[in-house]
């Protein structure tokens, strides 16, 4: 049943018939597509129902702590951009606990695409509400209604004119494969947020999605900043997928560090010589 | 020789930079210097003092006592007075009552003749080279080196506001100023500790350093930013420090050995990276620069507080190292011994230092910088048929590779794993067998722990047991007390976790010396080794602890118990 | 009378569902139960079991095997058969090769007859009341008070389903169901670990709880949550574990008495939020529920791998307590006690409990829930003049004032700090004799700390020494080996940090039982006590340690004595 | 010399000349208009030269750890909401440390003023670069000119609907006070960003800023997004001052909770009687 080398044997631990699936789908055909081998792919996660993605694809993976998986990754690039640096987090891993690194990783532009799994909720804790749950929306934790505002992270990753950003619909398995490939293949920071209904916590089926979903038309121009923010602002039973906005050119990370040792790992740096150090030393005599 | 020096003023009055000038001239005429600092945690004002100490050979231990005395204000020579030999010298900025002193305006001068008032940094260290007897010309040899970068007429000023200093100096000195500094051949290594630290890391073959700003670690960062060209470290200042040490972990696993630097309350915050490093066996190599807590407690203020922290630091059991230096050579070869064990063992590595070392200034005659080039452990890829990342192992040392560097992926899991890095929840199986590999680790790595450092135990009657940088002033309240015929001896670990198997010869009355308030090693001795200590001297007040304070407390304890 | 019964499936297939409600059933004929739970990290699949005790008197620990086995799938049968007793019963849902079972397709039944799979459940509820000799109508009972907010339609056909349930289990079982559970006229509390702290958390006077969501302490903010008009508290879920302690410590600050509740990975990221409380003095409790780690580990299970790390966590030296209930009376009393002290010292409080705790529930003929209401140590306004927040008093306690309260100034400084809160840095003087202040608290505590509690030592050989949530099972591995002759004793400790003046009776083998790998209080007990271990009991595999384990391991200790 | 009842003896520890002074007296002035009691003040603040603040005026206040200021207000707000809380911060201290919270509390709209001063770098720990640091600009940290881009907080707050925002400068006094009145009256959550050069370590002196500081007009919507993010994305040399938007009304924190003990500190809560509890318990039986 191998049908592509990200495939692996792993058991899944999502439930049947979880919306993740077609999210994972459709990374590894984005991957394929893109003719990446699973040496050079890394996956990064944190903790949650979303970040076990990395154990079912075939590639070098880093599954760190909750909330952490962007620092994580922001080092690996550092160490070796050649590898295709992907982060598969939730809406709690990344805008939760990990919102700070979220806010910073917009200044720095790394070459770097993050998939987010939006379920408006912590699954693998059993149903919280998350930064993304709508109010009045119902959800283990509070045990009434949920009053905080849901926080708008594409508006963020907007207004910060991120490389690029995009919504995806884990019930539209070739669209989301389409921005993946995008997402990847851009020079610099790609957010692609992915409308994920979980089954046993959520609200809604994957049917009401499907409803309210529809794709970004022609009309809609990407460079444009206040018609992306309008995008990501529409009252909630108009959910817009697809490219949202491509932010203008700009350095990427570590250009200039890198600029003589390009895209070479850090790990072949030479070493710094005993007669190149004792030289240094020599300068505090 | 061994003379004092407290230079004295608030932040922004130039203590700083007379004192560094001061020691470069010191070191250029051929003699040792040692250097410390203390400062408050405001920019401007306050009182701060610069000491130094100069010897023929190295005194690398602060003095409590000093000979001569700068002050820059009267606040600072009311602070700092109390501190001046009967016989010492007192120049100061501002006309002061009570005890003989030199009066030289610096600020006044400056301004009068060369219309900065920035010359009166100049001016004062030319008045305490003419206090000295250096001869000016030394003095001058060492502006012209220092302002080098700056315009011709920048370093003739300075150099006319040096002689105008010393000139003053001489003018006001007359016969009390006893000294002669005459050139020297000897030439001195002047090694202040963080840069030291920074050094060895890059030595040691770092490639990644991601650090927050917080003092008094923030050194390492800007050294290592400033010396890029040279030393090649990737510098990332991280959000907070808990993305400084998930980048360096993340840096880690890709293969670029990595480190961060921080004090106790961003430390506090990296616990849990600790602990994933335990668990996804990625080399990463901690600084932890002391200074007295709890939480912001003073912030520019030396300590050993976060011993026994840093030793318990991260959730669940995993292996780590800890080591505590002693001064900047120390720092230099355990900075690279903890870069290796890192590596090798696949651990997080804590270095212990503190504000004291940080910003002390350590002359040495050679500097042993351990000429052993970075080891690798990096397994050997024609033998790797079939990778697993953990695979168990009876060492419990895994092949770690990295990613992208073969065709054979590379995992690391935050879960409990199996042997592919993938998680398990295999209870008395797999899991445990990967908990045991890690804690095996552990065994091997205490085995290669070096024992304490023994100095004069075998014919002592008291051994005075400490750890990291208090050292220096224990080998000296050694000396201090063999001159009151009293047989004291040492027993000084800087390797602390895990203990070495060691122990402490019976018969002696072993006494305690540390920067903290509750006896941390005192309490890690007991609990590994049984020992008990007769006596403890502590010191929290966040100044390092000096030979005379030792001293004064040895001697109050052999009075008490007679 | 002792029955075990072992539940087991996957999640999703109402494992956990079953189980409570068998134990509503058996308390309501009267009987003690007490359960636990293991189950994987997962929402969906894996193999999970819930575990039933029942007993005439209580006999809350756990037990390794089973008398009654109920297997939701084949998976389950294979993981948990080996745990059934030779002579026990299993009802299997699928039809089942070696051993003789009882197959009863739950779900079969539930679609056939009820159309939907839900009432699979019910219906193995009433086949495991049948199999226990339980009267149906004792089930129906609970089933319609269970079910009481449903409408009457589901109350009438979830009877079905258990009398459905119970049939199929008579028809089945014939000789081979040896028990009978006639109604008893007693009536046991059967009380949660959790819902122990949170109900006694309230009553202590807890205003406030912030908390962000992390296995196995979750279950105390939901909780209180939807306890809310109960209990009054209210309930913030933060977008972080540092957010949470820093908004409890606010809330604290400003005179709610206030809490946080989480596990290893979330108290890593709380560190500094400790040594904050300490330096401020401000009271805060924080729940440590306990799961193996390092880093994410086992997310789901139970350990005792975190206690030297609580007691050391946070940078700098301060006074903090640390305590592990036992057991949900324990817990009850322990967090009152919790409470009034973090107020009395103005401290930071840990209060150490497990997955193991927060998941089971035990039986109780009286619940004793310590009658005192929460103790309060407001000053008298009228008493207080001139106020100064960080008043020096001989006993380090400073009177504590809210914000708003009165006319007078409510300040707190996590630098260090005058009598006023205002930034201090008068070494010698004002910081020293605040940073004594804080540790002067420290022996104050220390002389109100209970010492452990003491079992038969007097007469015993061998002391087994333990720490929290394993005494349930020291306790009853003492019984089993009296049975066998040995005389075995107990030293429990519940309040750990600061440990109390105590002296361990020479003469003894004591033998340390943790639910850890490295001997966490055994490290401890060497560290205070000079006392050493002859043998250790250690279980680090995520699930608790059991009367049988012990034995088993007290009995080849002594075999390999003689 | 005492002038206000908010005036302390306490030594000042920032640098004579600091703009910090002006915002000291911005503050004090504003409650000193709005009449309010020392004791009914509560200022919150972080580690930095910023959050040095409210030891030099006389109230109640929480001086916490670096970055934690928002959530220790937060806890003191929903302990007693009759207090009025201010939080004072820095760029470092609220943007960079805390930048979690500060968008967490965009979530929760509770009846706090938080005063931002942005000089754009870190200035305790001797002038590296902040989350605010213009690229290109030189700092202590990193020794070449800064490469990552600076975070619009403004920007993110306007987007997430905040109660008040507003561009103060340090140098302009009775601007000033005006906003922090503006922003302790609404209810809900304001936040004042102030332009505060520091003389030590900054680039540019107060006079420099003076010339491409402008008062927002009256043309400006503040109840309209749109506008409102244009003015916080002008180019460096246009830096509008004064007040920027106007969230629509929503409920404060913790509104549901308090409905029947309104402003009521949580310590006056009644206990839970002896027999209460029994009963509680006596549900487990
Ligand atoms: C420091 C820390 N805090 C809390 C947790 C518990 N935790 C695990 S997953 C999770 C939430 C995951 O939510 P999300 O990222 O949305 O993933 P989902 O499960 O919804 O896919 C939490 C709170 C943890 N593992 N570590
Ligand atoms: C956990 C922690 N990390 C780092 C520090 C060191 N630190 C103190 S103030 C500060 C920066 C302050 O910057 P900002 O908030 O902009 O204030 P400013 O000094 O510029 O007014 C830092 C990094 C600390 N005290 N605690
Ligand atoms: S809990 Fe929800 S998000 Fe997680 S696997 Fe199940 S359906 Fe998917
Ligand atoms: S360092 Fe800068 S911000 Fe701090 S007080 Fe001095 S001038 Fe002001
Ligand atoms: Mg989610
Ligand atoms: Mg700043």
């Amino acid at each position: 049943m191998k049908t592509s080398v990200f495939d692996n044997q792993v058991e899944n631990q999502w439930c049947p018939g979880c919306s993740n699936f077609g999210i994972l789908k459709a990374l590894k055909d984005a991957l394929l597509t893109l003719g990446r081998a699973p040496e050079a792919v890394c996956v990064v996660s944190g903790i949650g129902q979303a970040a076990k993605f990395p154990h079912y694809l075939n590639c070098n993976f880093f599954n760190g702590l909750h909330g952490r998986a962007l620092p994580v990754a922001l080092g690996i690039h550092a160490a070796n951009p050649a590898l295709t640096t992907l982060v598969v987090t939730g809406d709690g891993d990344c805008y939760g606990e990990g919102g700070n690194h979220f806010l910073h990783l917009l200044r720095r532009n790394p070459d770097i695409c993050v998939v987010v799994h939006n379920n408006e909720l912590y699954a693998l804790t059993k149903g919280q509400a998350s930064p993304t749950t709508p109010v009045g929306a119902r959800r283990t934790l509070p045990a009434g209604p949920v009053e905080s505002s849901p926080l708008n992270m594409l508006g963020i990753a907007i207004v910060h004119d991120v490389g690029y950003a995009a919504r995806g619909f884990a019930g539209d398995i070739d669209h989301l494969k389409g921005l993946i490939i995008e997402g990847i293949s851009i020079r610099g920071l790609a957010l692609i947020e992915v409308v994920q209904p979980c089954i046993t916590w959520g609200t809604h089926p994957m049917g009401w999605y499907k409803e309210y979903v529809y794709k970004i038309d022609d009309v809609h121009d990407h460079t444009d900043q206040i018609a992306a923010l309008a995008k990501v602002s529409e009252p909630s039973d108009k959910i817009a997928i697809g490219m949202l906005y491509r932010g203008k050119p700009k350095p990427i990370y570590a250009e200039r560090f890198r600029k003589d040792i390009t895209d070479r790992p850090l790990f072949e740096s030479a070493a710094i010589s005993t007669s190149k150090m004792a030289g240094l030393l020599d300068t505090f005599k | 020789m061994d003379i004092g020096i407290i230079i004295a003023g608030s932040a922004g009055e130039g203590v700083q930079t007379i004192g560094a000038l001061l020691a470069a001239v010191i070191q250029a005429q051929g003699y040792s210097v040692f250097t410390w600092q203390e400062f408050e945690s405001r920019i401007r004002g306050g009182q701060n003092s610069f000491r130094l100490r100069i010897s023929e050979v190295p005194k690398n231990s602060p003095k409590d006592w000093a000979d001569i005395f700068v002050s820059m204000n009267s606040g600072a020579a009311a602070k700092y007075l109390p501190l001046l030999n009967e016989t010492g010298v007192w120049v100061s900025e501002t006309p002061e009552g009570g005890r003989e002193n030199i009066t030289i305006p610096f600020k006044k001068i400056a301004e009068e003749n060369f219309k900065k008032v920035i010359y009166a940094n100049t001016i004062a260290t030319g008045a305490v080279c003419g206090i000295l007897g250096i001869a000016v010309n030394g003095l001058c040899r060492v502006i012209e080196k220092t302002f080098s970068n700056k315009n011709k007429t920048v370093v003739q000023t300075n150099i006319q506001a040096a002689e105008k200093g010393y000139i003053s100096a001489l003018d006001a000195c007359k016969d009390q100023c006893v000294w002669q500094l005459p050139q020297r051949a000897d030439r001195y290594y002047l090694i202040p500790g963080h840069e030291a630290v920074s050094l060895a890391a890059a030595y040691a073959g770092c490639r990644f350093i991601s650090a927050y700003p917080m003092s008094p670690s923030t050194g390492i960062i800007t050294y290592l930013s400033q010396k890029e060209d040279d030393l090649g470290v990737f510098v990332e200042q991280a959000e907070d420090e808990i993305a400084a040490i998930n980048m360096a972990i993340g840096a880690g696993y890709a293969g670029a050995r990595a480190m961060t630097a921080t004090s106790g309350g961003g430390f506090s915050l990296m616990a849990e990276g600790v602990s994933l490093a335990g668990m996804t066996e990625t080399p990463v190599v901690i600084i932890l620069a002391q200074r007295p807590g709890p939480a912001t407690g003073l912030p520019t203020r030396t300590a050993q507080g976060d011993l026994l922290f840093a030793i318990n630091a991260g959730h669940g059991e995993f292996p780590k190292l800890v080591i505590a230096p002693a001064d900047p050579e120390d720092a230099f070869q355990k900075t690279v011994r903890g870069f290796n064990l890192a590596e090798k063992y696949q651990i997080p590595v804590i270095i212990i230092s503190d504000q004291f070392l940080a910003d002390a200034h350590f002359s040495y005659k050679e500097f042993e910088f351990n000429e052993i080039p970075p080891e690798l452990h990096t397994p050997n890829l024609d033998d790797i048929d079939h990778y697993k990342r953990y695979r168990l192992t009876p060492d419990g040392v895994s092949p770690r590779l990295f990613p992208g560097q073969s065709a054979h992926l590379v995992t690391a899991d935050s879960d409990e794993h199996d042997e592919y890095g993938h998680i398990t929840e295999d209870l008395g199986g797999m899991a445990d067998q990967m908990f045991m590999k890690r804690l095996v680790k552990m065994e091997r790595l205490k085995a290669e722990i070096n024992p304490p450092e023994q100095r004069g135990v075998a014919s002592a009657e008291i051994v005075l047991v400490g750890w990291g940088t208090t050292r220096g002033a224990i080998l000296e309240s050694i000396l201090l007390l063999a001159g009151e015929n009293k047989k004291v001896g040492m027993i000084h670990f800087t390797e602390l976790w895990p203990l070495p198997d060691f122990s402490f010869p019976s018969g002696k009355k072993y006494v305690s010396v540390e920067n903290n308030a509750t006896g941390q090693l005192e309490w890690l001795l007991r609990a590994e080794y049984g020992v008990s200590m007769s006596g403890h001297i502590r010191k929290w007040d966040g100044l390092p602890i000096t030979a005379t304070y030792i001293r004064e407390r040895v001697v109050t304890y052999e009075d008490e118990r007679v």
